[in-house]
């Protein structure tokens, strides 16, 4: 097997991918535990289908607007584990710099328009970004995800409603993992699906097993191509469920083990692993392609921590673009 | 051109948006009632007939069409957005701070975010405490954003063309009272002046007044009367606000050794406490008189326009401080 | 008759008070012209209707929450058109001494928590109110207006959410007049109805005339009973229409004149009066009763003019309230 | 009161909240994940379960749920509102801004807002651009907001405290640094101190240092390699910065003739940009050094940690400018 990124077009791409990123995240949280990162940061394990079936669905030029939570979103899209890890670690390899790290994670050749650390802050950046496509008669549709703790942001009823009267080419994503760190989404709403909200803007809703990465890709699928065809914009629920903490100050109490247990019991990467073998795939391959992805994540640490940290002159810059011609 | 009426100040941000839109099909308008309404103060005016799909009346969702107007900007477009009074701004604080102003820098330069943020700002008329306020202080602590305030008709028009030409975000502050203002001497009374750059408004030996916006109509005032006491006033006009014109500020204090600072909005935390300590950081020792601050009392401002005469600053107070600053 | 404030409990007091609203609203228009009062105002002239059915179902001490076209619900509760008046030419004996003028009109005394310059920005406060109120288990519910406008606000969206998941005795009153400004709602929003949104908070809805003030004091009465109850928020919309301009410099490009007509043709007030008349009110006691009422008007502009412009010792005063008692 | 486990800054918070609402049954938090979760930063923790009703879970809507805490106070609650970041706060300026504070004022004093904004602000923990903002200088110019900093578990509790109690509406600022902090010598070491006043840290002959918050443990440690090269630094915790003690600030100056102003903020339009302003107005002439600020430099705060270190201020910069406010 050759070392090219997962075609996320073949199911075993998307398997790989999906393990992929249960890899990263996990060797990211190793890494905060031996005090290699600092900060703090949101992992995606247990909502990898989301993302990987998202991205899947989309064109590589379509827009991407991320979360918090968004290292799945930037490793579906970019297959470049060394690029996220850098990032993390503050060098200078990382896409900003390490200037962003995991919340503010940007990068323009993949048409990925950043993680964001304010909770509901990228829904109107991704309805800004349909607005561009829209003038700009581009075939592109925007992807925007959000959690379920945004849908309760003033930002998510502004955009939905300025996305539908400007009929703009955007699916919203909103991955449903039932928690906005330790908020319940019953006792923050009174609907039981973030989806109930699309008919306030007069909106298409879509439901989905965020659990499976197919039914991800389809759905998702089928709303980028009404956004493309001018059809308009699209709520997309995802329901899933992360199965780590909110981030590592997190002790879980808010949720009981049992719960845990059965959406574990859902795993979508397990779960698809199964699937794809009584699809016919052979487990020797299945086990290849999964040392293939630990040796990705691996050899991405090591590029990532062999890279520089900024120096002064390159933090010390002005915050400004350069350029000023008059009229 | 239509010359039929005479320019004012609002004309010429009219203009200025025109001239840009045509040259620059990337340009494109959002704010509430911009269309058929014109803008709130009839600055965007016919532009919707013009350019009928590049003028965009967003629903009231100040945060989110501010945000809207980044995402455009990041999809390649220059985008002008109207935030009707200023004191609305308090609503898109959110998308002007952690997004617009910080992309550049934080996504190490893949990104611009070339919008201008349009809003009228200011008091003397009566609008009470949500609909007068001079907020610019706020954002000279934010880092990435450009704060650009003309004075007059004669600089408004290039210094718009300018904001939008900037490919970084631009707030643009334009105060109520100027709109009506005529520009003299038609448009060969146009001015071109790069952003960054403050304008030296009167000469003066003994005293100088850095002010901005319609501070500089005080100013003259003060000036007139105190010129007639044998007071020579300097009066500096920042223009840019951030990052502003340092050079220039220090070179005149050097010259006449005492500086008074005036503004619309509150004494304090005001854009001119950051112009008075930068001044007094370096110029210290070339002081022969004081420094002294003059802007609106620490309060909101009221409705009643009695009330409001008290709040905020006027000449008199503007004559008194270059007084105080005289007395060594 | 005595001239005490109208009852409105009473159709005839309701008519009369519909009517002082308009001849207030009349005057201040006048004022404007001749110059009399600075600044600006929103005259509620075609929705008085809503403004004294909403507030003639509530008791005298249920909050009510205003907006910037909130003389109607000033008047509606307060019967004195003096003090409006004196607060909108900047006199001490305005409520608020002359500082907050129209926008910020607000009295202790009448439990009216302000009109509002902030479009949306009463809604919240609103809220907060009525979550006082469920916590001190008072028998009180909150009465809050805003306009269709306001309803594309972040504050609409995040504030009905918590009204609903906490359950809270607040009526929410949409009067939807079909513009904002300028903006017709079916440029603002993709559903036909405000209403239609209430579902995304698992509210209730209700439908109303707001032409039509005994069905507004009905519905609103419903929806009060409803909130005393313990049953939660309702989100009323009532349809109405505004025959003057948004505020003083609104030349009314934006609709057409036959629209105005259509709907000047059910005038709140001569409908009212032709029911009334139906019902066997006698015209004598009408035009009695409208004379008082211009009187009330007039007299109220003349105390108002007579009265005292605040004194820089009343103006220049600390904005905090002096108490600081250590623990 | 447990003793078990040694007092720190963030258990000074807690015990001032409960003893609050202990003796008072208006008292209310409002706050996301300050139930079971104890808040982002286990301020609130079992509060929840000694107070059920009182302690609100709310959702992630910033702007409304500070007007729904405006709302209560109103109705006769006293409303201590939880900001997980600062930098949050971005979205909530109208309610604070435009309701909070002015209400007091433009009501004419039919109502006060009781209200507490209790935020955790300040970087040094790699949490980048949006996680990391000290802006406290915005609040400066907002009339009817107090400002009040702790930079101590000594007196965070009593603080605290303080602006509960007190009619206006208060924001609260808690560095992240300081939660940790141990209150040495337990709960006899707790001091009380009225909100306005500043805090004499440490006594200095040569230069006065004007700081607030983990900026008094930037400014102890220049003191400490200062002292050791024979110079005398006077430390000077505002505590309150608005309104600030300026009688205190002036006193401390005029004594030793300079001053650094020191802040965690950007330094442009920086809560010192006012000090320093008030400084030179009214102190001009007792000066025989300079007047310098040392703050955040003009960027957004990168996360890499090393990047984060060169954009925030240090004690070798504080050494630096309290050398150069020497030189005469
Ligand atoms: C404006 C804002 N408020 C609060 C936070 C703190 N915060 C970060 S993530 C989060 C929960 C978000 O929940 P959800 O949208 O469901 O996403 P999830 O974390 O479940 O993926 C919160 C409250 C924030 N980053 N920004
Ligand atoms: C936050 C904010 N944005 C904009 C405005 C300007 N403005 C005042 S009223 C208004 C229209 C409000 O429309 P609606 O809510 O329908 O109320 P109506 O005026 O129709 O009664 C606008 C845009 C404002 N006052 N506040
Ligand atoms: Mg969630
Ligand atoms: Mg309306």
């Amino acid at each position: 097997m050759s070392d090219t990124a997962p075609n996320l077009a073949l199911p075993a791409g998307r398997y790989e991918m999906m393990l992929m990123i249960r890899l990263l995240e996990e060797r990211i949280a190793r890494l905060f535990q031996e005090g290699k990162i600092h900060g703090t940061a949101h992992l995606c394990i247990g909502q990898e289908a989301c993302a990987v079936g998202a991205v899947s669905a989309a064109q590589r030029t379509d827009p991407i607007v991320s979360t918090h939570r968004g290292h799945g979103h930037f490793l579906a899209r970019s297959a470049d584990p060394a690029a996220l890890m850098a990032e993390l670690l503050g060098k200078v390899t990382g896409p900003c710099m390490g200037r962003g790290g995991s919340q503010h994670l940007c990068s323009r050749d993949l048409a990925f328009y950043g993680t964001n650390g304010i909770t509901g802050g990228g829904i109107p950046i991704a309805t800004g970004l349909a607005l561009s496509q829209k003038l700009d008669k581009t075939a592109l549709a925007v992807l925007c995800f959000f959690g379920d703790g945004a849908a309760n942001q003033g930002t998510f009823h502004e955009s939905l409603n300025m996305a539908s009267i400007w009929n703009l080419p955007v699916v919203y994503i909103c991955e449903n993992n039932l928690y906005a760190m330790s908020t319940p989404i019953r006792e923050s709403m009174r609907v039981s699906e973030v989806a109930d909200r699309a008919a306030a803007y007069g909106l298409e809703a879509m439901r989905l097993d965020g659990m499976d990465v197919d039914e991800v890709r389809e759905g998702v699928g089928v709303a980028l191509r009404r956004a493309r065809a001018g059809e308009g914009p699209t709520l997309v629920e995802a329901k899933c469920y992360r199965f780590c903490g909110h981030s590592k100050s997190d002790r879980l109490v808010y949720r009981s083990r049992e719960e845990e247990e059965r959406w574990r019991r859902r795993d979508p990467i397990s779960s698809y692993r199964e699937r794809l073998i009584s699809r016919g795939l052979r487990q020797d391959e299945l086990r290849q392609l999964e040392r293939r992805a630990a040796q990705r994540i691996e050899r991405a640490y090591e590029q990532a921590q062999a890279a520089e940290e900024p120096a002064p002159q390159q933090v010390l810059v002005p915050p400004y673009r350069k350029v000023d011609t008059g009229p | 051109m239509s010359k039929a009426r005479p320019l004012t100040f609002r004309k010429e941000l009219y203009w200025a948006l025109r001239a840009e839109m045509e040259c620059d099909p990337r340009v494109i308008l959002i704010g509430e009632d911009i269309r058929d309404y014109g803008g709130a103060f009839a600055v965007t005016s016919d532009l919707y007939r013009l350019f009928p799909e590049r003028v965009l009346n967003a629903p009231i969702s100040e945060n989110s069409y501010t945000g809207v107007a980044v995402g455009a900007a990041l999809g390649g477009h220059r985008v002008v957005v109207e935030i009707m009074f200023m004191d609305f701004i308090t609503l898109a604080m959110d998308q002007i701070v952690n997004s617009a102003s910080k992309i550049h820098y934080v996504y190490a330069g893949q990104f611009s975010v070339p919008i201008v943020i349009r809003t009228p700002y200011g008091g003397y008329r009566g609008y009470g405490p949500s609909h007068s306020q001079s907020l610019a202080s706020w954002f000279m602590s934010v880092p990435g954003l450009k704060v650009v305030v003309p004075s007059d008709p004669a600089h408004a028009g290039a210094l718009l063309r300018r904001a939008i030409r900037d490919d970084n975000p631009v707030l643009f502050l334009e105060h109520k009272l100027l709109y009506d203002q005529r520009l003299d001497g038609g448009e060969e009374a146009r001015e071109d002046l790069p952003i960054g750059k403050s304008r030296l408004v009167r000469e003066g030996a003994d005293v100088t007044v850095v002010t901005y916006g319609l501070g500089v109509r005080l100013a003259l005032r003060a000036s007139d009367i105190l010129a007639k006491q044998g007071v020579g006033v300097e009066v500096l006009d920042l223009v840019t606000l951030k990052p502003y014109d340092a050079e220039a500020v220090f070179a005149s204090v050097r010259k006449t050794g005492k500086a008074v600072f005036l503004e619309e909005g509150v004494i304090t935390g005001g854009v001119m406490a950051e112009l008075c300590s930068a001044v007094a950081e370096n110029c210290l020792w070339d002081l022969d008189g004081g420094l002294a601050r003059v802007g609106a009392k620490d309060l909101p401002i009221p409705c009643a326009p009695s009330a409001e005469q008290m709040v905020l600053p006027n000449v008199p107070e503007v004559v008194r401080a270059v007084r105080r600053v005289m007395e060594v």
